[in-house]
């Protein structure tokens, strides 16, 4: 688990799941969407508690692989100010067979989004901002990419 | 007992109260007793349900003790991703 | 759909998924394995029948989009002479919230598999070769990537 | 009737057959029928369950009608991926 300032490079972060043995390999990227909630985003920042989001990251990463067994699997989170476009979270998982990726890459990323001691400040348009509740946050529930 | 806890406050928490931390002196048995406490002192501290506590750099639950000394990380609703 | 002789860019290919309303982007590759059912393969060969390769691959697509309605979602299958490691197969959505662009990129990957007339020649270790079944085949069922 | 077709063998098929391409005579009403003959003429040919056929470019079923000048696309499992 890496928590970075610098934009996230994906080939880099690819480069680390390549394995002779592995057939598949599966990615997900986080972007920053234009949109939230029928608001017009313009930019975000996000805010991270470094030792708990890199702990609880390696635990969430060792959980979907105690689940679903792959042979290489990576997240990385960015903080500060990020523009529309830019890359928020990358999760890479490779793997033998084809449904281990994808089940263990669902996993990391379902659970980094609601364990992960990291909050989203989104400026709006119309120049207002806010913080972004979690997606399972009972008070303002609503679902996020 | 009398108690002193250093209290963090992170991302809308941190803007509700309006500093990043301070000590506090409780008596409370519980980190969630802990916040009630802080809600008496920052009124605009609200409670979520998806609000989660840590320990000494520990993720804990609310009803988990808190001890003299200890340093208790009071986290609004994550959002990463 | 892109059946392509030459070597996958999958950088250039994820350039086609950027999008400002897209909050998630989902890629699956498969790569050539250095074995399957237990022997130690070498490097492989893709057999292509084009023009119904291109029009089935484009009914997935498709499919896939009108099931899961995602922004974007591109495949490209390599032919010809591949050494382990090289990129098989990609597939690439992006759509605003993270869920489409998960089962839109399983149900691509999984439908090409079974359905586009691409076919796989082993080479193994110990010199000998042989045509791959679909891992749908009843008479030699066995899972791949 | 008898009718003549092209008949293209792909990957494991061709192989198997010796040649990509041949004319074939028929009375057969469907590809399944067809391919019967073919099996006849080709002792090789192995019948897989996932072995499809396309006729004229479009993917067929083994019950369909197969007629005279058709292109018939005999192909073994796929293995794409």
């Amino acid at each position: 688990m890496v928590i970075t300032a610098d934009a996230i490079d994906p080939v880099a972060c690819y480069a680390q799941l390549q394995d002779h043995s592995c057939g598949a390999c599966v990615t997900f990227e986080g972007w920053v969407r234009n949109h939230q909630d029928g608001r017009e985003v313009r930019s975000l920042e996000y805010e991270v508690y470094h030792p708990l989001a890199v702990s609880e990251g390696e635990r969430v990463i060792a959980e979907a692989r105690a689940r679903h067994p792959v042979t290489h699997a990576l997240c990385v989170h960015r903080e500060g100010h990020l523009e529309l476009g830019d890359l928020a979270v990358w999760v890479g998982v490779s793997s033998p067979h084809r449904d281990e990726s994808f089940l263990a890459a669902r996993m990391v990323i379902d659970q980094i989004k609601v364990r992960l001691p990291i909050w989203k400040k989104e400026h709006y348009l119309d120049g207002d901002s806010g913080w972004v509740n979690c997606e399972r946050c009972a008070n303002h529930g609503h679902a996020h990419s | 007992m009398m108690k002193t806890v250093t209290v963090q406050y992170f991302a809308a928490y941190r803007e509700a109260v309006g500093h990043a931390e301070e000590q506090v002196e409780t008596t409370a048995a519980t980190a969630d007793a802990l916040f009630e406490q802080l809600q008496a002192m920052h009124p605009s501290l609200e409670r979520f349900e998806a609000m989660r506590v840590a320990i000494n750099d520990a993720m804990a639950g609310w009803p988990d003790a808190i001890a003299d000394g200890d340093t208790v990380l009071v986290f609004p609703p994550v959002a990463g991703g």
